[in-house]
């Protein structure tokens, strides 16, 4: 199954649990995979400064990440030996608690699901062209950094 | 010529917008110097340069309608 | 949070998407968490010696089991920074395409809850008494063989 | 003395019971061997020996009422 081609990867807010529960839902017809990997990112209540974070708003370029988004997932299909692979991202408003990124890989054996999986979680981090705005409870921000 | 430049993150915070255009420039390095002049604080943020989505390295020519984009270190996930 | 305790591993048949995806949902109260990393084990329709694998019947040393099961838990706290925890895998008949074991790791950065997941499938794999009867088409049988 | 004895996946197609008791036998290297004569077919299985949910790597004394559980290899997931 070819699966490089350009797909939608950006959601408006929150990644809700249930439409993760329906993708796994979705692969009990793919009778020869034989391990998922999933990795979820979730907002953090951090504390910066005194200040509780609520929310992180999240902007991208796009068009540009659409690209890079493809590239990684052609990349991870010719490093892994993948029968499934999906990466969802939000944009906007995701509060503290909510999910913001999800990444699903699926294989034969669990070996490449694994590896690939965090590989990708590695490759958006680094390489996708998407930022958080950390909303405070008094609605002030910062810029947030990845570590 | 004339080159559209966009902003994002942190950097729509000092350029007012998240797109403008800019004419007179031939190069990013042109570019970066203008930009500075145009907005100062931009020295206080590491960025990067994408030209039509491609990040670039090093000085490249710009051609008419390109698309220049100011990168800050991204921060998704 | 002490997840240190002995808990319920053992569910009867397949694990249904909807529970992991309700799991998921738990989580949102626990705003400190910033990082669940997932695996799924799937039963693959394997095809050997001509014939296809419909299903696996598993089985257990239960008591034995539990107890290797909170050794693991206490492992992975000691050796990682996790949040939460949870292992499910199933007992009886699960069919191909249908999920027979989910482990769930929470931790406030990615490392930990994506090098937790891993190390806890390899000990589940290695020192748990569980065994698979891998059943066909045509209702023989043949024990599974762990990789 | 008497020991409950527990097998476990394939070895039950061999024993033909999950649970059966066993007297007589006051450790692990005579349980091996008697359960070699009652069983011949354990001579083709690898298996693993558990003393009351412990797996032994030598020799075990058994005392009344342990329980010894022939464990294949292990195979979840």
């Amino acid at each position: 199954m070819s699966e490089q081609k350009k797909k939608k990867v950006f959601l408006e807010g929150a990644i809700p649990p249930a439409f993760i529960g329906d993708s796994i839902a979705k692969h009990s017809t793919k009778k020869n995979i034989g391990a998922h990997s999933i990795f979820l990112g979730q907002v953090r209540n951090d504390l910066k400064e005194g200040k509780t974070v609520k929310a992180i708003e999240y902007s991208g370029y796009i068009e540009m990440a659409d690209e890079v988004f493809a590239q990684i997932r052609e990349k991870a299909f010719l490093k892994f030996s993948l029968k499934c692979l999906h990466i969802y991202h939000s944009l906007g408003m995701v509060l503290a608690g909510e999910i913001s990124l999800f990444v699903f890989t699926s294989s034969i054996h669990r070996k490449d699901a694994i590896e690939a999986c965090h590989y990708i979680v590695e490759r958006v981090k680094e390489e996708v062209p998407v930022w958080g705005k950390e909303i405070f409870e008094n609605d002030t921000f910062i810029w947030k950094q990845n570590t | 010529m004339e080159i559209n430049l966009l902003s994002f993150g942190q950097i729509v915070d000092i350029t007012g917008k998240p797109a403008l255009k800019l004419s007179g420039i031939d190069n990013t390095d042109d570019l970066s110097k203008k930009l500075i002049e145009l907005f100062p604080l931009l020295k206080s943020i590491k960025f990067s340069v994408a030209v039509n989505k491609q990040v670039i390295q090093k000085n490249t020519l710009l051609n008419q309608n390109d698309t220049v984009a100011l990168l800050p270190p991204f921060s998704g996930g």
